[in-house]
């Protein structure tokens, strides 16, 4: 039957996490946001080791059991992301532990690499200098030699590669084969060959490091590939391969949804607060165009997030159900991440001087909530996606 | 209704039975509907006899009590919106209309007496098609039946002896010069109150009023000259005084629903289209602004689809809706309309001519931003 | 000196534009829309003789006189365009003898075939089924049999052609060389082999005739060819042939434009005066978010229009000055007819009942603006246009 | 001002010295003002000296007589604008702190009385940078200065003997620290006034306040508790009364004028990036949805300079300019904001990191939604 409430068993998460966004997150945001770069945050530690403990919330993949769930993993995972993420986005981003590689070594990792790397603080390194979305670009090389490969290129945009204990690389075989040739590798720091080149100074999410690699001729163990080391042959086997590592996306995207929904909701609330104490509050009781410009805004961004909330939901939801949800998880990335950013600026606006200012959280809300509109594939990635699903194109037809 | 809900799962799939009404709705919508959709517009009406055949559709017998000659089950607002959405898929006005004596029902339903239900809708449980219809909205820009707290509404009732007197202008009443009832919302001693005119009533006028769109509605300019009504004709009781609130959400999942099907409408019609269109030697769907349009439609018509849901879901578990009902129509609203003209867009200039059906959903879904509170659901 | 005011002259041209719209247009705009088929509204007929002998202020082109004027033809006809498509665009569209054609006669129609078609309705048949706006496609072809042309091919929204006294056809001198081949040619009413297919019923512009012709080895005098019969050979010449007949559109965009801007404030003022008698009265008193919503959205609507309007002054000066406005012709349009469709469909829904009522020409306007941002050149065709000045594209690169 | 214009053609052509001022102005602005934005930033001020260069350009002095010091010039708000383009397309926050000494000159020219102005105008008549500001804003979600009939202002001015008593705190005051005079707009019996506060005075307190951005323009919290000043820095006579609308106006028109300017330094650097980066194989600006965006932030910006020209050029010619300068604030509000967020869109990852210039264009342009009402045109 149709229902679109959230049962008592995934409220309860959301309730938990809610908590710790309060009384963890919330009270040393601004203090991260100024500090930027440092080591990992104090406060996170314990959480990072009571969320390993636990089904990690933020490894997005294999959480939903065997039994028939209906309301599994993805979905507990997303009320998550969006609580913690409405306590600080960047701080959530920094919980050891939690890294985007560690959602990969658990979902493709053999039994033996989960043994090694599972405890370990996992970064991801994909984006190259020279391909932002485009994942099929890598120019980063792996070679065997002997028992060992050896990596050569240079990774941008890894978050936490600097703090972490190992790094998941994506790296090619044989650049002339093209996707089929993208494996991914477990790098431990401190490997000779790797280094951080810089951690890059941003514009939000300031507190989670964001970091450069170089990797010159760096030699890992023959071990350290994740995956089928064999590089499929046939075009069916090629797109499986390229398809597998693009499908941690369809995991990822709705998550990065729930952050927008996380830091937008954030933002919205503290706009309520601060407008309230001028005497400002909606009360749904006029039509929108009988309403004050304000109470319109405000009726507007919550329509939007709401809407952004159900798509999100509902990709996850699907997720657990295991109904693919490629084109569902493109369109809540794809309206989250735009109605997120929308709502955080707008709300800096309407409490103009007060919005603007550092004093309040406002403004920091609108700087974190620019890259959720951007990583996991940007907005214009996410259309293209959706579209190629609803008109049926492939990626040669629609480019 | 319930006043504490069981602890249901999040789920968008159907029960057994909505789906296998969705299926003949569906083929109903396809011949029946769809298929007479631009006749109607420009005959400005529907073909004779078309009410009829909803009649057997029983959209309005279904909650009326088996006393009555109703189905007796108990009313869905789910279900209820699913047919809309249905329906709308095929023709909104078409829709609109076929759903009208319900909204009437459904008024008598909630707020009835005993006495009342059994007297007006055993009139409407009949195999064809008999009309009531609610009155609720005035001819000016600025009305707005969202709250009772707002001296919108302008028609008044006042008590006389053993009657009501009422006076005023309501505007764009559905079906009005064939119905045998017409429920009219007016002020009534400083409250808002309904109450039924029946056909004929001294001091009654309907005028035709036509539109932009939804032209086959046929709907009406009802025109109250002190027109007298027994005390009996006002609906409700102390004890549960009419809420018209609760008729404008119920309005706003009905329409947004309806909506939501036209545009659903309006996504498969383009979609062939532009991936059949060429122009540069490639398909239009082959270019970004074209491609990343559609892609846009898509997701915002699931946007809406969920929104209207979780409002209806809520309501029909006895929960508070107010909210749901209110930010689904505001964000229909918008969509909606900008689907209705991106609709047209994708045509080109083809899309300008009635020859493709984009330029009537253009104007039919403009309705969206205008009609307030008709409880189809 | 800076001035964005219009000169007395100017205005004046525009004072009896207005005055004309007010007492001639308006009066039968509904009954002519709902009429919809009909020959030339009779109102109209002196209308064409009037502005025939003086300077046709539609026709744009050749307007601006030897001397040196800075405010010339160009602006005076956006200012009359404005104001007539104010009264009705409709009927401005329909006056007898300013048709697209008389236009197309009076840049580039010899001598001879001025001083022969220049007094007839003359209408332009360019789109064909199979291409929308893309002009260089045309399937109809021209051939040379001894002293005549023989016209074959199909063509669509030709407006006038079915009122008018004779049309300007594109065809092909040869499918194979493309846009150089691509000839226009003057066939009269009555000639054998052309026949109107049909006019169209449509969604607004309801008075103006729109038809499909239909040439079935339509014969014509060999000197009813516009401009020269060869085709070039060079690439260069090519391009400077196929770029005169685009030319013509950068006069005719704004033309557009001003149809838009006359269109969305007959829209704007006349639900200003359905608000005013509730009263609802925009004073610009307080700041946007400390107005009503009603208020807000008639500033906004407003700004967006005066921004559109001093776009397409702007596209009109610079061809009063001569100055290249490829790149201005087509920002006005797309912002004009984007702007228009808005507008007027906001104006429609935030007068509730009364703007969706026939009683009133609010629905009229958001009927008849669509086209305006559909005809000579999509909204997305103008963003292809301006994007590739900008960005310093050729066609190819950016398609 | 002149009470009627002539009749002037319709033109976009500079005068020869508004030509030669540009290009001054613009090397001033690339060499001197953009290649320090991002150290300004990081820093929180502006480099030392950096205002004492800006002195030597004489934007203060020119309209202030040459009995006090100045060039005697006629203002104009026109050239003045065209100043504030400029500068601005170097950095928006080192533009408004140049500008920031005119605003208080301004505002004495319209207002001040001959001893006012030959006391305040020969102090900032000097060659290196006198500061003086105005205290308009007040620290507020819905301070609103655009009308003086709203009650939006809180800070008040209570005549007692010779004094005018002044109570209230003001926000986002540039240079407020450094500031020998300060112009603070209150209340005064039922009326807005303007009063010249001075440095040190008692009872002032001057706190820096941060904001997300225009960071190097030091903004101030200024709190007035019991401020006395003498009648005679109360600006303007019975005759010619403060006008806070006008004000606003001016400031509109300025603001918008150096978010134009920004805006260009955002076109400009985003057309070559997306021409040079490549992705898929191709430059990403051969993509619609990039070229699109591009293209309308042009257009966009195109129509946001038109508006502000034209209430410039009304305000120039002695015309009634509050209806243009409302709209072109309408207008350049919402585009430019739109324009900054596009600017990081463009660049992907790449723009949300500090390396890239347009992070920092996406913090300040926020401030066109935000600041109110100083007049440096």
């Amino acid at each position: 039957m149709i229902n679109l409430e959230l049962p008592k068993k995934i409220k309860n998460a959301e309730f938990m996490a809610h908590q710790m966004a309060v009384s963890v997150f919330r009270p040393i945001a601004r203090k991260y946001d100024t500090i930027e770069h440092c080591d990992i945050p104090k406060e996170l530690i314990p959480i990072g080791q009571m969320l390993s403990a636990t089904t990690g919330q933020l490894g997005s993949s294999g959480s939903s059991r065997g039994e028939e769930v209906k309301n599994g993993g993805n979905m507990q995972a997303i009320v998550g992301t969006t609580e913690m993420a409405w306590g600080c986005c960047g701080l959530m981003l920094s919980i050891p532990g939690m890294g985007l590689g560690n959602a990969a070594i658990s979902a493709v990792g053999s039994p033996e690499q989960k043994e090694k790397f599972g405890k370990l603080y996992c970064a991801m390194a994909i984006t190259e200098p020279n391909c932002g979305s485009d994942s099929a670009a890598v120019q980063t090389t792996a070679k065997l030699d002997g028992d060992e490969w050896i990596l050569n290129g240079e990774k941008i945009f890894a978050t936490a590669a600097d703090r972490g204990d190992a790094v998941v690389v994506w790296a090619t075989l044989d650049k002339s084969i093209g996707k089929a040739a993208i494996k991914s590798f477990l790098v431990e720091k401190g490997t000779p060959g790797m280094s951080v080149v810089r951690v890059e100074d941003k514009l939000g999410l300031r507190v989670s490091d964001t970091a450069a690699l170089l990797f010159d001729n760096c030699r890992i163990p023959k071990e350290n590939i994740m995956g089928d080391p064999e590089i499929a042959d046939t075009e069916a086997a090629r797109k499986k391969a390229f398809g597998g590592v693009m499908q941690t996306f369809d995991n990822t995207r709705p998550q990065v949804a729930a952050m927008a929904l996380g830091v937008a909701r954030a933002a919205l609330e503290l706009a309520l607060e601060l407008l309230e104490k001028e005497h400002v509050k909606p009360e749904y009781d006029k039509s929108l165009f009988n309403s004050t410009a304000l109470e319109a805004e405000l009726y507007k961004m919550e329509a939007n997030l709401e809407a952004s909330r159900l798509l999100t939901l509902k990709a996850a939801w699907m997720a657990d159900n295991k109904i693919p949800n490629s084109k569902e998880a493109s369109m809540c990335k794809a309206k989250a991440g735009r109605v997120a950013n929308a709502v955080t600026l707008r709300c800096v606006e309407i409490c103009g001087t007060l919005g603007y200012s550092e004093n309040n959280l406002l403004e920091k809300f609108a700087r974190d909530s620019k890259i959720l509109d951007i990583f996991e594939g940007t907005q214009q990635i996410q259309q293209l996606i959706v579209a190629r699903h609803v008109l049926g194109k492939s990626s040669k037809d629609l480019k | 209704m319930s006043e504490q809900t069981a602890d249901l799962l999040f789920d968008l799939n159907l029960t057994e039975e909505q789906r296998i009404m969705r299926e003949s709705l569906a083929r109903f919508s396809d011949v029946e509907v769809a298929s007479i959709s631009r006749q109607a517009d420009e005959a400005g009406q529907a073909p004779k006899g078309f009410y009829d055949k909803t009649a057997e559709l029983g959209l309005s017998l279904l909650s009326i009590p088996e006393a009555y000659g109703g189905a007796g089950m108990p009313r869905s607002v789910l279900s209820n919106m699913l047919n809309a959405e249905d329906l709308g898929k095929g023709d909104m006005s078409l829709a609109l209309g076929s759903l009208t004596p319900l909204s009437f029902v459904n008024m008598l339903l909630d707020y009835g007496t005993e006495d009342q239900q059994e007297k007006y809708l055993s009139v409407i449980a009949d195999e064809t098609f008999k009309v009531a219809t609610v009155a609720l909205m005035e001819p000016r820009a600025t009305f707005d039946a969202t709250s009772s707290k707002t001296a919108s509404i302008e028609t008044t009732a006042v008590l006389s002896g053993s009657e009501y007197v009422l006076n005023g202008e309501k505007s764009m009443v559905a079906l009005a010069e064939d119905a045998l009832h017409i429920l009219v919302v007016a002020r009534c001693e400083g409250n808002i109150g309904a109450f039924i005119v029946d056909k004929g009533a001294k001091g009654l006028t309907i005028e035709k009023e036509t539109f932009m769109g939804l032209r086959p509605l046929s709907l009406h300019r009802v025109v109250l000259s002190s027109v007298a009504v027994n005390v009996n004709a006002r609906l409700g009781q102390e004890s549960q005084p009419f809420d018209v609130q609760r008729l404008v959400d119920l309005g706003s999942i009905g329409l947004s629903a309806v909506v939501v099907g036209c545009c659903q409408a309006v996504v498969d019609y383009v979609i062939p289209y532009v991936n059949e269109r060429v122009a540069f030697g490639e398909p239009i769907s082959n270019r970004q602004s074209v491609a990343f349009m559609v892609a846009d439609m898509a997701t915002e018509l699931e946007a809406m689809r969920l929104m209207v849901y979780r409002a209806a879901s809520r309501a029909e578990q006895g929960l508070d809706f107010h909210k749901e009902a209110y930010l689904a129509r505001v964000l229909v609203a918008e969509r909606a309309m900008e689907i209705g003209t991106n609709g047209v867009q994708l045509l080109g200039g083809h899309g300008f001519t009635r020859e493709h059906p984009v330029e009537l959903w253009y104007r039919n879904l403009r309705a969206m931003g205008i009609l307030q509170g008709v409880a189809i659901v």
